[in-house]
């Protein structure tokens, strides 16, 4: 059991666990100043009789202070977020040379199209409907093609720290660059029905070399 | 003690005054408020749906009959006027024409709901329903040999008959408590020229219903 | 309430104004030539002041103090925000 | 006390003849009212703590039967082991319990009730029998809720929020009635909400007792007025998205159904634009009378009380440009993800002056811990927890891994039972006096207050740990997934935790049934607060004051260096206190 974030395995983490560390770092000292001060107080000020509480009604100044503090704190994170946010979902993200795989999901299974030779989805070569198998190719840009069929699912692969749910009457891209070879787990994140906890693909992470190949073979039906 | 020390020491003491409306005219003000974001909610949701609608809107008076809606509206319209005809004449203390403008506001916001069945009944006769278009009916063959487009009737039948079907809804509660009101107060003259509130509260009521309507016949029947 | 004669807005002259309006509303639907975004704009400019007519005379806004008119307004902000922000779903 | 001049006539003198049904079933009294929607409400939060052990067991003991598990009929757990379809409703009637019909009405339906005319110096309600009626309608609504639960193919399934087309679809829900009744109770709820509402805003603009002046409020009132906006705005979005949603369930309209051209993500946006003020409404109260507790606790006025009162007015504002934070990953418009991240970052400042503001307050102060203020203190220590975790999910990216895990079920439950429930649990024991006439008991309370304390902290706090592994949120059986069979010893612990947390609450269901008949007697003021409450008998009569009080000063007066006592009652006059003008006694 690990106490912090999965192995990553693609490019966003780079940033996305940069920013939560920055975070727990600044809410960290806010909740260490904030508790420890709670806890001093509790006890420097614990009542004794016959004695008084300090008549103030408040400090202009230090209430400045401390509205401006996390005013610009939070303003300086909603700048950095904003940043890597347009990179990864913004609407001009997306590489125009990424992989393009179709992802369709529908209760309670996920069917992933792969273009065929020719690299592009819709046309006859496409290998459709393969169940519960994500393969991708190691360190190129990939970009799903999200539909539903029925209700709203979603696409939750941990290590690579991306979600996106997919909507029916919808088409949503969400693309990512997987960095480390290996199977992973693609769970559905968003409550789609009574077999929600059990719609799950695995996701392989491969050279391209052996993608290509899983590919070959995939076309003549051996999914393995 | 400093002088920041003798400031914050002061405690803070504004006086001001309130709105100036007794207590059943306020709360009918903040019901009405509530009121608006419903019809936002229900207008929201028709604007929103028709802007990402599949196909073309099906355009005015191809389905609905809007000369009768519009007698409607002109109804309504009528019915708001006699309301605050009522309030003016108690407000001067004339019972008398406080029944009559009162009895007309009722009649008109009646008929009007009696117009909006028929509309209804009429509409679905020929064959338009809160799904779309029934199979088999009149307007199912205007869709079929192409003078209506058919892609979006779904939607028009699910707001169509959400908005008009609560505003309706509104009028009925409205004539229902105007028909109590004025049989146990206006009839017997409990209205005074000191003491009118219900004839206002109730005309708040009424004309908010009356608004509302004048932006639904607009934005659902004409364009 | 005091007891004097009050002097009231002409209620007969706005309800032929609104009359009016109506049927110039229902002229613009279907008569007139212009662009479609024209008549749009029109007809919910009308419908806008027929409301506003309603809500400032019949309702007596318009003899309100600020702060009870401002009960009124309040919802529509939020009303205009929910909208726009939903719409700009399809044109992204 | 220096002075007792000014000091308003108690003891009603007329003679309270009505019967018992009218006295205490069909009252229009708005303490009566009040006390009513605190049994019903705490009623219904031991329902929504029942669904949560279940879905605890489950959780920590997949696929076990669970102890007494084979009460419940086939449907639900043959022979004690939950079925999938039974979890998804144990989730989605846990949030729509715990939510709706528990904190809301605890915190809105008691407190606005109870505390609006007390604090303010009025005989009652503007609205009584409206009140009256706004209370049957949310029990009815808690009653249809509940009946949901025992239909043929069971209660709604589609989580708390909703989500549409799963919710609109009986096919592809498994529900069809249940679904149905889920919407009839959630309008009804809503009904009820806007009529306290208008009641609570009525009230509180018009009845106020000569000299309470718009700053001389307490700040729990000037939370529950801005909360009774909130839900007077928000809840008919919400109605309206039921019946929506209820049209296309039952006559086959189009809303939420993508095949005939409606939108998914409509039900998002009008769920979550009520759901945010929602959120508001569900601390705001509790934040409010949180600061009242402090005041007295710390025998020192509010530090700041104007930036408290702006600070509450702020977070009501901007609670409705942020509601599409819940939506990030719902493939809404990115563009407009980055305007809702903006705005969520800003509503993290009030928030911050609030708990900076408590800290000023406890600093220099002469703390008394009575178990109102140690919950006050309690919720403050967790209250900072919940909040600083809502940046993570507020950075966009960040919650792209945290997004529907449970980091937000962590986040969620720091919030609303580390803050509003311990706020509740401090306010209960607050106003007890005044609402029964008795005192709970001090000792039990105190240890109620630190075993909760404790177990709740093991219950939730490993819960950001699993939320960071990446563990979903409603999810029938973790151990399906590779990546978190490692996690399921900490699920192990979380449910072993929680179900030690629901046991300690026995302690304080004891102790607030049996002080009913055994506590101690209070005396008029208890806790030596400055509250117009406080100047009535126990329980203070119907109709409040056989005079209407004055009031002279703001309402956290301690320690004021002219008395010889460490607190001033607000209609307490001092020799140089002018006397009010009546004029904000309009509206009689």
């Amino acid at each position: 059991m690990k106490w912090w974030l999965p192995a990553p395995a693609s490019t966003f983490a780079g940033p996305i666990d940069g920013m939560f560390t920055a975070i727990l770092i600044i809410t960290g000292l806010a909740f260490v100043l904030v508790e420890s001060g709670l806890i001093w107080f509790v006890f420097k000020y614990r009542g004794r009789p016959g004695q008084k509480g300090y008549y103030t009604h408040g400090n202009t100044r230090a209430e400045y202070i401390w509205t401006a503090v996390p005013a610009v704190v939070c303003v300086g994170l909603a700048i950095v977020s904003n940043h890597y946010w347009k990179q990864i979902k913004g609407r001009d993200s997306v590489p125009p040379d990424a992989y393009p795989i179709k992802v369709h999901a529908k209760q309670f299974e996920w069917l992933f199209t792969y273009p065929g030779p020719d690299g592009k989805l819709g046309t006859a070569d496409d290998i459709v409907d393969v169940r519960n198998k994500l393969h991708v190719p190691v360190g190129r840009p990939v970009v799903l093609q999200e539909e539903a069929e029925d209700v709203i699912h979603s696409v939750f692969i941990p290590v690579f720290r991306l979600r996106q749910d997919a909507v029916p009457g919808m088409n949503i891209r969400s693309w990512f660059i997987a960095t480390v070879p290996g199977e992973y787990d693609l769970a559905c994140s968003q409550l789609c029905g009574m077999g929600h906890y059990k719609m799950h693909a695995k996701v392989t992470v491969q050279s391209q070399a052996d993608f290509d190949a899983w590919l070959a073979k995939a076309a003549q039906g051996d999914i393995e | 003690m400093t002088t920041a020390d003798a400031r914050a020491m002061q405690p803070p003491f504004p006086a001001e005054r309130g709105v100036d409306a007794y207590n059943t005219k306020l709360g009918m003000w903040v019901f009405l408020a509530s009121e608006v974001m419903f019809f936002t909610a229900l207008i929201g949701a028709y604007i929103i749906l028709r802007f990402g609608a599949p196909g073309e809107w099906a355009r005015p008076g191809t389905v609905l009959n809007v000369p009768v809606t519009a007698f409607n509206t002109f109804l309504l319209i009528c019915s708001s006027v006699s309301m605050v005809k009522a309030y003016a004449s108690i407000a001067d203390g004339n019972q008398k024409l406080l029944k009559f403008w009162f009895l007309v506001t009722i009649i008109c916001g009646a008929s009007f709901v009696g117009v909006q069945a028929y509309e209804y009944l009429h509409l679905i006769h020929r064959g338009f329903v809160p799904s779309g278009v029934r199979d088999g009916s009149e307007l199912a063959e205007l869709v079929a040999n192409g003078t209506l487009p058919g892609a979006s009737l779904g939607l028009y039948g699910s707001t169509f008959y959400t908005m008009t079907g609560f505003h309706g809804f509104h009028v009925t509660c409205g004539v229902i408590s105007m028909i109590y009101l004025y049989l146990t107060k206006v009839l017997p003259g409990k209205y005074t020229q000191q003491n009118y509130g219900g004839v206002e509260v109730i005309g708040l009521y009424w004309h908010f219903v009356d608004l509302v309507w004048i932006i639904l016949f607009t934005i659902v029947y004409l364009i | 309430m005091e007891s004097v004669q009050h002097k009231h807005p002409p209620y007969l002259l706005i309800w032929l104004y609104l009359f009016l309006l109506t049927a110039a509303e229902l002229g613009l639907a279907f008569e007139l030539p212009i662009s479609r975004n024209l008549k749009l704009l029109l007809l919910l400019g009308t419908a806008l002041w027929k409301a506003l007519l309603v809500a400032m005379f019949f309702m007596h806004l318009k003899f309100e103090k600020w702060n009870l008119r401002m009960l009124f307004i309040i919802p529509l902000p939020l009303a205009v925000i929910l909208v726009l922000a939903v719409i700009t779903e399809k044109i992204w | 006390m220096t002075t007792v001049a000014g000091t308003p006539g108690v003891g009603h003198t007329h003679h309270d003849d009505r019967p018992f049904i009218r006295k205490y079933i069909f009252s229009t009294d708005h303490k009566i009212i009040g006390i009513q929607f605190l049994f019903v409400s705490l009623f219904f939060l031991l329902v929504g703590g029942l669904l949560a052990m279940q879905i605890r067991w489950q959780l920590g003991f997949p696929n076990q039967p669970m102890p007494g598990g084979k009460l419940l009929p086939e449907t639900m757990a043959p022979d004690g082991v939950i079925l999938p379809e039974y979890y998804i409703q144990l989730v989605t009637m846990h949030g729509t319990f715990m939510v709706f019909f528990a904190i809301m009405p605890l915190l809105v339906g008691v407190y606005a009730n109870f505390l609006i005319p007390l604090k303010l110096g009025a005989h009652d309600m503007a609205f009584p029998r409206i009140n009256m009626a706004s209370f049957w309608a949310a029990l009815l609504a808690g009653l249809v809720m509940l009946s949901s639960l025992f239909v043929p193919e069971g209660a709604a399934r589609a989580g708390w929020t909703m989500y549409a087309p799963l919710s609109a679809r009986p096919d592809l829900s498994g529900a069809g009635l249940g679904q149905q009744l889920w919407c009839v109770a959630i309008i009804l709820l809503g009904l009820s909400s806007i009529l306290g509402s208008l009641n609570y805003i009525t009230t509180v603009i018009n009845m106020r007792a000569p000299g309470m002046t718009w700053f001389r409020m307490p700040l729990s009132i000037w939370a529950l007025f801005i909360t009774a906006i909130l839900g007077l705005l928000a809840l008919p979005v919400l109605s309206g998205a039921a019946i929506m949603l209820l049209f296309d369930q039952t006559i086959g309209t189009h809303f939420f159904d993508p095949a005939a051209g409606g939108q998914a993500l409509l039900w998002q946006h009008l769920f979550w634009f009520f759901g945010h003020p929602e959120v508001y409404i569900l601390i705001l109260p509790a934040m409010g009378m949180v600061s009242d507790m402090i005041a007295n606790g710390s025998r020192k006025p509010i530090f700041g009380y104007h930036s408290m009162v702006f600070a509450i007015i702020g977070i009501a504002f901007l609670g409705w440009i942020v509601w599409g934070h819940h939506m990030f990953v719902s493939g809404m418009n990115p563009t407009l993800g980055s305007t809702f991240m903006v705005t969520t970052m800003i509503i993290a400042v009030p928030s911050a002056i609030k708990t900076f503001n408590w800290l000023g307050t406890m600093w220099r102060g002469n703390l008394r811990f009575h178990v109102p203020m140690m919950h006050a203190v309690g919720f403050v220590a967790m209250f900072v927890i919940g909040g600083l975790s809502g940046i993570f999910m507020a950075a966009t990216p960040v919650d792209m891994h945290i997004h529907d895990t449970y980091f937000i079920v962590a986040h969620i439950h720091y919030v609303l039972f580390g803050g509003s429930l311990f706020a509740l649990f401090g306010a209960i024991t607050f106003w007890y006096p005044k609402m029964f006439g008795r005192l709970m008991h001090e000792g039990w309370g105190k240890v109620h207050f630190w075993l909760t304390m404790l177990f709740y902290n093991l219950t939730f706090f490993p819960m950001h740990i699993l939320g960071m592994a990446g563990h979903m949120r409603r999810i029938y059986d973790p151990t399906m997934y590779d990546f978190l069979k490692p996690y399921q010893p900490l699920n192990h612990f979380i449910s072993i935790s929680a179900f030690l947390l629901f046991a300690v609450q026995a302690i304080f269901a004891l102790n607030f049934i049996i002080s009913l008949f055994r506590g101690a007697k209070a005396s008029m003021n208890p806790w030596q607060d400055n509250g117009l409450e406080w100047t009535l008998p126990n329980p203070a009569p119907h109709g409040n004051w056989a005079e209407v009080p004055r009031v002279y000063r703001g309402p956290y007066e301690y320690s004021h260096p002219d008395t010889t006592e460490d607190f001033l009652p607000q209609s307490q006059k001092l020799p140089g206190d002018p006397e009010p003008a009546a004029a904000s006694a309009a509206g009689h």
